[in-house]
């Protein structure tokens, strides 16, 4: 009897417990999960923080691992929308799947401050994250190794990079890569770290973390002359760039809640969530 | 209460705890069959030397897609290796200070300090390696600093006190006798020692080393961390390096198709190699349990 | 020797594994009467006293022939095992009692076997304490742990537990053999008292206890009984020459 | 004589190791707790926002207790289920060296391959989705061999005569089982699943994937809840914020430093109870 009366409180602690959890999901509110971009996430906490459909008790949730596992989530069926910074590959679009723009984004090149490098030109930059350069002096910098800083192959921020620097210069049909000695990070915030503490590190990040790279002392390069701001990149002078989608099934109801809440995210509260964010807001292109 | 009706009462316990017992199995044969099942998919597209033995990792690229796994094999291993080379000395060399050399008093300290040590999570050390090994291997050593190096350094850290408390049971567990005759015979303190209780210890401390490196192929969190998880060969103690566990980390959320079953036939070689380790653990310690 | 039988033992043979520790043993223990064992320690007498009450089943790889007959019927054919036990109860040598308080110790078996109602313990708790001759040094301290009670005051509060389940008969493995000379007087003078309602058997080493507590003797040599009888015969004109020699000490 | 000094010089190295760790965590954390306005209270009970950046940690603490409160819900029942069995019931059937086997190799399995197993078979297999169930579920086939392995030791340290004294009453096995041998096993037992808290509150490579990283309150067993060690890795990593890091472990391994001394001090009292 000693046991029980010890394994009684042990008991009622746990059923309380699941009580509790279980308890709060019974009533009507309903939960939804998405996921994908980590260049999304900002604008995802913002927006999910301030969405309130009308009067429906909702809960919604967004998992950043990066687009294609968003896009992957949403085949799967665990997440009901995705969020990519990238396009839609073919073969993705053919499993029912489309994609709303909702902003804009430039991806900048960020240098470590100890490189003494502030311009490169794009064929410099797509010969670095090829490999081909790998001093700084090469390029006008101080006399160090380069340490190229990559993302893994979830991120949209890297296949958009791969299109617009690697594939536009050095030419498609080569499907040229990466240097594969390089650091791979698997998210924008990781990638902002090991740039700023890597000494002679170049990486490459979406416009919404060029404040948070120069806290960590990784310096946004000019790209021909041409600074890595919002104007330069809404005239269509600054050379990488990319729209952020909204991923999701082609046959979404207009009154479910993923709909509400593109629709949201396209409306002028939506939007100035994106500009505060960082990113682009779409009218003003 | 009556005889029979205790009797089916209890025939009835015995089921439940057997059912118990049989979760436990069917745990392990579940995951295996799981792991293996959806690792052989890949073998129909990839031949087996293509998996094991090229450095060729393009499971994404359209044109020609690579699933050779041989550097993180090798990543695994150097890092591995690593780490052996400095927690195994150090670690020895604490077991026999805490079993012949240290008062009561300091053994009970060091040993709590120890199992202290061994409950840190490795996020902890990941961290730690971070804030602090990586910089200092940066300063001393060149490179980015997160490297094979720092990898090893922190993974030693974290095997330490495995390799620490299982080589200190086995050098306490020699019979006193041992000790005697050899002092008996005129035999300095380090001659016993090294020449008499250390051998005698040996298998225990081999299966100390055995689990260490159990532990150090089996992290994922610090190594990730703090080895820059490039998919290259590791070149040098300053290169960057993606072990298996750091590989199938890295692309499990958004694997598919072949990609995912390479992932999991990655696990599948872990899997294969760390039962192969406990097979030979547990041999040695059935062997000291023979002998003492 | 009219008295009633409470067991009959026909050719019985205790074997673990190939290792025969006894070999067919025929006896009779009478009711209400002592029957101490005897013989040199690995004779067999307490792996007999064992299969009195089943004991032995706990020995894996055990193998028992013949037949035990309690009250006529063999308790190893078809014998429910739980009342065997209820009715042959048993304190064993090292005294084992449960880490938890007195009463609980005491209570233990009423409780096992259905009892709820705290008025009919605590009735039980009382009487078998006072049986056991524990009562008055501890009927103020019921609730402390039995690990606290001297060795002597232990091996009396296993004898009330036994009681505490009203047994017919009660075995006892050496009981006194760890206890020291004060302590062992108190048991012998117990189990003199118990003898009215019992039947005991008690294995001993120490020859003039059996001589001073028990009816019957029965000498147990190597898995065989050498010489059986009233106490008086086995102890002044032993028939056996084996069983005088032990007697008197020349080897055992 | 070099050889005594190298032995000192290895120990004192083991010991600066630790005191660096922990020291270099402590100053760093209270650094942080004497320059932060709000100061250590505010951070254990006030919600984190902007993915960390600021705020406290307490939904994440809070995520943390559910998760060791339904592991446990689902381990320590089948553990000491299977502990009772194999060392009351088992005796030498051969069912018992499969047991046996099945626990060591679950207990070499390495996290990740639990991380992979558990997204595969659980989130997508089973449908349970990312959050606090199928991470659950994964970390309790995790600790499992460990709640096992201290359940029969702590059993078998139960002394024979305890049962003997019990079925010589005529006691069932069941009832020798629960009314003796478990109350006395119960402390060791108890270091056992404090120390399987240990192990679940340290990991993080099975939990990225199949729980989630959600720093809201978890209010639904398939909500996504992101916990203290996968906060303090991901803090890190996206360097969010390295103070709210340093705090984070500091509060990590004070639970760790607790749960040392839990667990000893049971174990001690295991020893009190039999002598």
């Amino acid at each position: 009897m000693k046991k029980t009366k010890l394994f009684l409180p042990l008991l009622l602690f746990a059923i309380l417990t699941i009580v509790f959890i279980t308890g709060c999901s019974t009533n009507d509110r309903e939960d939804y999960s998405f996921g994908g971009s980590t260049t999304l996430e900002p604008i995802f906490t913002t927006a999910i923080e301030s969405f309130s459909p009308k009067g429906q008790d909702v809960k919604l949730s967004y998992d950043a691992q990066g687009s294609s596992a968003g896009i992957k989530g949403l085949q799967d069926g665990i997440y009901t929308l995705a969020g990519a910074s990238r396009e839609l590959k073919d073969e993705e679009k053919s499993e029912g799947i489309v994609s709303t723009p909702i902003a804009i984004d430039g991806i900048a090149i960020i240098i470590n401050e100890d490189a003494g490098v502030s311009n490169l030109t794009l064929e410099q930059v797509a010969n670095i994250f090829a490999g081909d350069i790998d001093n700084w002096s090469q390029v006008g910098g101080n006399d160090m190794e380069i340490t190229v800083i990559n993302r893994d192959e979830a991120s949209g921020t890297r296949s958009a990079f791969k299109e617009m620097v690697l594939d536009s210069v050095l030419g498609r049909e080569s499907d040229p890569q990466f240097v594969e000695e390089a650091i791979v990070t698997d998210s924008n915030g990781d990638m902002v770290v090991k740039a700023g503490s890597t000494p002679g590190g170049v990486g490459y990040c979406g416009f919404g973390y060029i404040e948070e790279a120069k806290n960590a002392g990784a310096v946004p390069v000019s790209i021909d002359e041409i600074e890595a701001t919002e104007e330069n990149v809404i005239d269509g002078k600054y050379p990488i760039s990319r729209k952020l989608n909204i991923i999701h099934r082609e046959d979404l109801a207009k009154d479910s809640i993923e709909a509400q809440f593109i629709d949201f995210l396209l409306s002028s509260d939506g939007q100035a969530i994106v500009e505060e964010n960082g990113f682009i807001g779409l009218e003003e292109e | 209460m009556l005889g029979r009706e205790k009797k089916e009462h209890q025939s009835y316990i015995e089921i439940v705890l057997f059912i118990c017992a049989l979760l436990c199995v069917a745990a392990v044969v579940i995951i295996t069959i799981f792991v293996l099942v959806s690792a052989l998919p890949l073998f129909k597209e990839v031949r087996l030397s293509d998996f094991l033995f090229s450095t060729h990792w393009l499971p994404t690229s359209r044109k020609d897609p690579g699933f050779g796994i041989l550097s993180f094999i090798i990543g695994s291993l150097y890092v591995t290796f690593g780490a052996l080379v400095i927690a195994v000395p150090l670690g020895i060399a604490t077991a026999i200070f805490l079993a012949e050399m240290s008062t009561p008093k300091m053994a009970e300290v060091l040993g709590s300090a120890v199992q202290l040590l061994a409950g840190i999570p490795s996020v902890i050390y990941g961290f730690f390696g971070v804030m602090v090994i990586a910089p200092k291997v940066r300063q001393l050593f060149g490179g980015s600093g997160y490297s094979v190096m720092s990898a090893s350094i922190v993974l030693a850290i974290m095997i330490l006190p495995t390799i620490i408390s299982i080589s200190e049971v086995a050098i306490s567990a020699v019979p006193k006798g041992y000790k005697e005759a050899s002092l008996s015979l005129g035999a300095s303190k380090w001659q016993t020692i090294f020449k008499v209780i250390l051998p005698a210890a040996r298998p225990g401390i081999l299966a100390s080393i055995g689990l260490g490196i159990g532990r150090a192929v089996g992290e994922t969190t610090a190594v990730l961390m703090v080895g820059g998880n490039a998919p290259i060969m590791p070149k040098g103690l300053t290169s960057m390096v993606r072990t298996l566990t750091m590989n199938i980390a890295t692309d499990m959320g958004y694997a598919s198709g072949l990609h995912r079953t390479a992932l999991f036939a990655t696990g599948g070689v872990l899997f294969v190699f760390i039962m192969l380790l406990n097979i030979f653990v547990q041999v040695i310690q059935k062997k000291v349990k023979k002998d003492i | 020797m009219s008295e009633a039988v409470k067991f009959n033992i026909r050719d019985l043979t205790v074997s673990y594994g190939n290792f025969k520790a006894l070999h067919n043993v025929n006896m009779d223990i009478i009711e209400n009467k002592v029957t101490a064992l005897i013989g040199p320690s690995g004779c067999g007498k307490s792996t007999f006293l064992k299969t009195l009450n089943r004991m032995n089943d706990l020995v894996p790889n055990i193998g028992i022939e013949g037949r035990v007959l309690y009250d006529g019927k063999d308790i190893y054919s078809g014998y429910d095992v739980i009342t065997l036990r209820k009715q042959v109860g048993m304190v064993f040598q090292a005294s084992n009692v449960f880490p938890m308080s007195i009463y609980n110790n005491v209570a233990y078996g009423p409780r096992i076997h259905g009892i709820k109602s705290k008025k009919r313990l605590d009735h039980i708790v009382e009487e078998s304490l006072k049986k056991a001759a524990l009562w008055d040094e501890v009927k103020d301290r019921l609730n402390k742990d039995a690990l606290s009670l001297s060795g002597g005051q232990q091996q009396r509060l296993c004898l009330a537990r036994v009681m505490a389940v009203e047994p017919d008969v009660v075995l006892m493995d050496e009981p006194t053999s760890a206890l020291d000379p004060v302590s062992t007087v108190q048991i012998e003078d117990l189990i003199r008292e118990l003898k009215e309602h019992y039947t005991i058997v008690i294995v001993t080493h120490n020859m003039q206890q059996a001589a001073r507590v028990s009816d019957f003797t029965v000498f147990f040599l190597n898995g065989e009984i050498v010489e059986m009888g009233s106490t008086e015969d086995i102890f002044y004109n032993p028939k056996d020459k084996r069983t005088e020699e032990y007697i008197t000490g020349r080897f055992g | 004589m070099i050889k005594k000094y190298l032995i000192w010089m290895a120990t004192i190295i083991t010991i600066g190791i630790l005191v660096a760790i922990l020291g270099y965590m402590l100053v760093n954390g209270l650094k942080f707790v004497v320059e932060d306005e709000d100061g250590i209270i505010n951070f254990l009970f006030q919600a984190p926002k902007k993915a960390g950046k600021e705020g406290g940690i307490s939904t994440i603490i809070a995520n943390t207790i559910f998760m060791i409160v339904l592991t446990l819900i689902f381990c320590v029942p089948i553990g000491l289920g299977a502990s009772i069995y194999i060392s009351e019931y088992a005796g030498q059937r051969r069912s018992v060296t499969a047991i046996k086997f099945s626990i060591d190799t679950l207990a070499g399995i390495p996290s990740i391959i639990f991380g992979l197993f558990g997204f595969i078979f659980f989130s997508n297999y089973l449908k349970l989705g990312v959050g606090l169930l199928s991470g659950s579920l994964t970390l309790s086939i995790m600790v499992l061999p460990t709640i096992i392995k201290t359940s029969v030791e702590a059993i078998n340290a139960v002394p024979i005569s305890y049962r003997e004294g019990s079925l010589a009453l005529g006691a069932t096995k069941w009832d020798t089982v629960k009314r003796v041998v478990l109350p006395s096993a119960l402390p060791g037992i108890l270091a056992g699943v404090v120390l399987a808290i240990g192990r679940i509150i340290g990991e993080t490579a099975a939990l990225t994937f199949t729980m989630g990283t959600d720093y809201r309150l978890a209010d639904s067993l398939s909500s996504s809840a992101r916990v203290l060690s996968t906060h303090l890795y991901l803090l890190t990593k996206e360097g969010i914020s390295f103070e709210r890091a340093f705090a984070t472990a500091n509060v990590l391994i004070i639970i760790i430093l607790i749960i040392n001394m839990a667990s000893n001090r049971l174990i001690k009292r295991r020893t009190i109870v039999d002598e």
